[in-house]
């Protein structure tokens, strides 16, 4: 038997089920306690902002919703502003509902995810499991509206491809309803768990005095304690126009509040509140839809010139700030399109300063809480 | 202060986007003024290339919750031989950025500890974000002619 | 002179029984991935996939192996695992010893989870390493608690033996409807969770942190026997439960009913082997894992305290 | 046991095609759809398959999605761990002849130049009903002694090795040493 040396390398990832998707965490680990990790990424590089600039504007849009894979609808939103941004186009009112109903069912959906892969991280697979079946019904919802599972390709430069289908208000109430009645076995297995609490309290925090310096957005910031959410700051879409609470540390709502700061257990139950808070979001754009036209009578797609520019536009994704970065030199195709996703600072600086003094046992919940996306580090 | 006001040659885009051109030796200090007048989160580091003026453009950009303002900061330095000092003193999430840049422009930032393979792994040509680098060739020359499993 | 016949007959019975002790551990493969499966509102996979997964593993070639060690390593678990078996009474009935001497089995207990060790130590992967280094770990902290319980049972039925114990549960005066061993059967179940691995006590093969841990480099012939290993484990520790706590599942007399007894004994020791399996199951489904400092703690804080409570009661109930 | 056209190696496909093992690595954005192929409502294990966290327990690899040639790196590792028989699933458009990405200098396109695939999955993204498929289809190839590309992968291995180097180098001109990467 080799005997176990005091320090030892450990790869977590690519393959490997504590790795958030393919990427891989390289760690150095005296005993129990991390002493240094490297985040190595880079497996999912496909160069879409070379791809981009050799396109026109307006094959890029099925290109961007493949930056990142669990909720890809916030690029297709970003990127569309940012084009109506450099051309000055106004969408109709019917379309900005359609997309924060668009926007917000993605983001319950990638949340069911999040939580349910940080429970799965620390053994509750059944939470996981009941995760992905009933975000299905989601799914479902969508292929109703767009006509596909994943990729949507739904929200375009002008508004959105289409008008709903008429029974989505129906179709989408059923699954809401659902949802909200499901909600606290989720509560009861995951956040009300006593050995979940013990194992997530106080694990991996992001210091409250820290938080903004190090680029952290979203979620994560919220249960750092700052009340801040870009739907709420820049609206976007008809959020100005929607009343709904923005979660964030100490208010947790029925929850305990058990740590100081972003832990892996605030950032669970903070992710279970935007989930409610999404459903309200729903609720209330389905009921105050106006009606109207859903896309810009805009010119031929070919013969799109967007004017000389620069433009950064961001959307609130459920991991953090997604924003592009767009410049025009007036042309055809642009320039450059520089992606800024949530994850190029929860992944690399952010975990690789947190991991030091972690239990190895630890690391990959913290990581898997953090919502790290690997495709929207690299694209 | 709002950003306008620490620095009146900023110009406005639009509401709550600001743009200061400026040189490569004053980023370092417009960036510090901001940070400690309230612009306290780095969004972005970003490049640009304009191939026909030979200049990469670099462009710092940075909010502020308080005053729900953007700043972006760029700069131009020329694509061959120049480089930028690393600010990741500042901020550490730029040492990020900076690592990605050299990788992909092939812009040189001192100072940075980290520059070197981050995304790409063994990469011998040109920095592949540069216009000049096209990439339907390199595929068309690269995995296009790489034979097939011949069966006997 | 020995009696040739007899030993034989001994042997057959033996092979037959230990063929049996496997079969049942391959289905309850199926029977926990089954359950599993419901409470995750799947249909899940047919109720005899363990048999199929066993054969198809068998079936593997080997590309590599890490040495003779690594080879011989599941052999050595198989081996001890099987002798636990032959020593524990089986619904009333040893094989190996009349005796079942309680001891003995604790220790013979640990063999088989040393040849895992050695295996995984022999594969030279980081993430085996500190799986089995939590292996063991694990182990130690459950055998405290549990070994008091015993003790305070061999005090109770003033035996040592295993056998002992069953047979003075005979006529359904189970140990579990004495109240305070009903105390004791659940500090003895907890430390079962941490036997059968199961959470939350899993932190061992947890596989989002260690990939499996000691497993990760076995494969092929190697899972295989493992994995029979493994099978043959959860029918020997839920055996042990019901022979200490649910008399064994006796409850014919073989010398009033004859061969009748037997089956029904059979019967109704499996009927309680599968449901002492099935409430590990479930008690799986709805718990993350501890780490293993707090598994630690849980054991010899908790589990050990109130084991040490039902010593002292025995020992002053035997006193007076 | 090995699989020949006897009757105990007609058991033994019988038994294998039965009891498929995933690797669990998410290679690409395929990866989406196998949390749902896994749950509830699709439920593979319903054909005795499921994921498993080591290559070396597992027998089918699910190639996920586009590669990148950093990712094509461990997935040839990851396959040469696997213990044969093993199998390869070609998982939506990319692994066919690059799909999106037919012009990224950073993805290969297509995967049987690099290992043997035995199933190809069209699409972007496949269903969940077509993965489903496309794992019985591959029972199926089991079953009637079809699924061989792990053969051919030894019989061939100096050619899928040619290429590779290729790829990993990024030239045609083959290089010799290839850097001792830090997949698991």
């Amino acid at each position: 038997m080799k005997p176990i040396e005091k320090e030892y390398e450990l790869f977590i990832g690519p393959n490997h089920p504590g790795a958030t998707g393919n990427m891989s965490y390289h760690i150095w680990v005296e005993g129990d306690k991390v002493k240094k990790a490297e985040t190595r990424v880079g497996y999912l590089h496909r160069g879409f902002e070379k791809l981009m600039e050799k396109r026109i504007w307006m094959q890029n849009v099925p290109l961007v919703c493949r930056i990142c894979v669990p909720e890809p609808d916030v690029n297709e939103a970003s990127y569309s502003m940012a084009v109506e941004d450099l051309m000055g186009w106004e969408i109709p009112e019917r379309a900005k509902y359609i997309r924060t109903i668009i926007l917000e069912m993605a983001r319950i959906s990638a949340h069911l995810l999040t939580v349910g892969g940080i429970a799965a991280s620390l053994g509750i697979y059944t939470a996981a499991q009941w995760g992905v079946g009933d975000r299905d019904y989601l799914l479902d919802v969508f292929e109703q509206i767009t006509g596909a599972r994943v990729y949507h390709i739904y929200i375009w430069p002008g508004g959105v491809r289409w008008d709903v289908p008429k029974n989505t208000k129906e179709l989408l109430t059923k699954v809401l309803d659902y949802l909200e009645k499901r909600m606290p076995l989720y509560e009861d297995l995951i956040i009300k768990n006593k050995v979940f609490i013990r194992r997530a309290a106080d694990v991996g925090v992001i210091p409250k005095d820290k938080a903004i310096e190090w680029g952290v957005t979203g979620p994560n910031l919220r249960a750092a304690g700052y009340q801040l959410d870009f739907r709420k700051l820049e609206p976007y879409a008809a959020y100005d126009k929607i009343d709904f609470e923005v979660p964030y540390y100490p208010k947790l709502g029925e929850y305990e509040v058990l740590s100081d700061g972003s832990d892996i257990y605030t950032r669970t139950a903070i992710r279970m509140l935007e989930m409610q808070q999404s459903i309200n979001i729903i609720r209330q754009a389905l009921k105050d839809m106006p009606e109207g036209d859903v896309l810009l009578k805009h010119p031929q797609w070919f013969a799109w010139k967007v004017p000389a520019g620069y433009s950064y536009v961001r959307v609130e994704s459920s991991k953090g700030e997604f924003g592009y970065f767009v410049v025009s030199d007036g042309g055809k195709k642009p320039v450059r399109v520089h992606v800024r996703g949530p994850s190029y600072t929860h992944g690399i600086n952010v975990m690789e300063t947190i991991a030091k003094g972690l239990n190895v046992a630890d690391f990959a919940p913290t990581a898997i809480s953090l919502d790290v996306c690997p495709p929207d580090i690299e694209r | 202060m709002m950003a306008k006001e620490l620095f009146p040659e900023a110009q406005e885009l639009r509401k709550g986007r600001i743009r200061i051109e400026t040189i490569k030796d004053k980023v370092t200090e417009i960036i510090k003024k901001l940070k400690e007048n309230g612009y306290g989160h780095f969004v972005m580091l970003s490049c640009v290339d304009w191939i026909k003026e030979g200049k990469f453009e670099l462009v710092y950009q940075m909010w502020s919750y308080e005053y729900r303002e953007h700043v972006m900061i760029s700069i131009k330095i020329a694509r061959e031989g120049d480089s930028m000092v690393t600010l990741r003193d500042l901020f550490p999430q730029i040492e990020t950025y900076e690592r990605e840049i050299h990788e992909m422009f092939g812009v040189n930032f001192v100072g940075n500890p980290r520059l070197g393979e981050f995304i790409l792994e063994g990469w011998p040509h040109m920095p592949p974000m540069r216009k000049d680098f096209d990439t339907e060739k390199f595929v068309k020359e690269l995995y296009y002619k790489i034979p097939e499993v011949k069966e006997e | 002179m020995v009696d040739f016949f007899a030993l034989g007959e001994q042997i057959l019975v033996m092979a037959f029984l230990v063929t049996l002790g496997y079969a049942i551990g391959m289905f309850f493969n199926g029977f926990a991935r089954k359950i599993t499966a419901r409470i995750h509102n799947r249909v899940g996979p047919p109720i005899y996939q363990g048999y199929i997964d066993v054969f198809k593993l068998f079936g593997k070639k080997t590309n590599i192996s890490h040495g003779w060690i690594f080879d011989l390593a599941a052999l050595f678990s198989i081996a001890g695992i099987t002798l636990v078996f032959l020593f524990l009474p089986v619904a009333g009935f040893s094989m190996l010893s009349t005796d079942g001497d309680l001891f003995l089995i604790l220790y013979l207990l640990a063999i088989p989870a040393l040849g895992f060790a050695l295996g995984a130590g022999a594969s030279g992967n980081p993430n085996a390493a500190v799986g089995i280094m939590r292996a063991l770990m694990t182990m130690l902290a459950y055998e405290l608690p549990l070994v008091m319980v015993i003790v305070a049972m061999m005090v109770h039925y003033n035996t040592t033996s295993l056998a002992g114990i069953v047979a003075a549960q005979s006529n359904m005066h189970w140990a579990i409807f004495l109240p305070v061993f009903l105390i004791g059967a659940i500090v003895a179940d907890m430390a079962l969770q941490g036997m059968l691995m199961e959470k939350p006590f899993d932190i061992p093969i947890a596989p989002h942190e260690i990939a499996t841990g000691p497993m990760v480099e076995f494969g092929g012939k190697h899972l295989g026997a493992l994995m029979l290993y493994k099978m043959m484990g959860i029918v020997v520790e839920t055996t042990l439960f019901v022979d200490l706590f649910l008399g064994g599942g006796v409850i014919l007399s073989v010398a009033q009913y004859g061969w009748l007894a037997y089956v029904v004994n059979f019967l109704v020791w499996f009927g309680l082997i599968t449901f002492v399996f099935f409430l590990a199951l479930l008690i799986n489904a709805v718990f993350p894992r501890f780490r293993i400092e707090q598994a630690l703690k849980f054991y010899w804080k908790y589990d050990a305290l109130v084991a040490l409570l039902i010593l002292i009661w025995i020992f002053v109930e035997v006193s007076t | 046991m090995t699989l020949n056209h006897d009757d105990w190696g007609k058991v033994a496909r019988m038994m294998s095609k039965r009891s498929l093992w995933m690797v669990h690595f998410c290679t690409g954005c395929g990866a989406m759809e196998m949390p749902p192929v896994m749950t509830s409502r699709y439920d593979m294990e319903r054909f005795g398959m499921h994921a498993m966290a080591t290559p070396r327990q597992a027998d089918v690899f699910l190639v996920t999605g586009y590669l990148a040639v950093k990712t094509l790196k461990r997935v040839v590792q990851v396959y040469e761990q696997m213990r044969d028989p093993k199998y390869v699933i070609g998982f939506g458009s990319c692994t066919i002849n690059g799909g999106m990405y037919w012009d990224s200098y950073n993805t290969i396109k297509d995967l049987s130049k690099y290992i043997p695939v035995d199933v190809y999955i069209a699409g972007c993204m496949p269903r969940p009903e077509a993965i489903i498929d496309s794992f019985l289809k591959l029972m199926d190839m089991i079953d009637k002694g079809e699924a061989i590309g792990w053969k051919k992968y030894h019989k061939y291995y100096d050619q899928y090795k040619k290429n590779q180097r290729m790829a990993y180098a990024y030239r045609l001109d083959e290089v010799e040493d290839i850097k001792e990467d830090d997949a698991k």
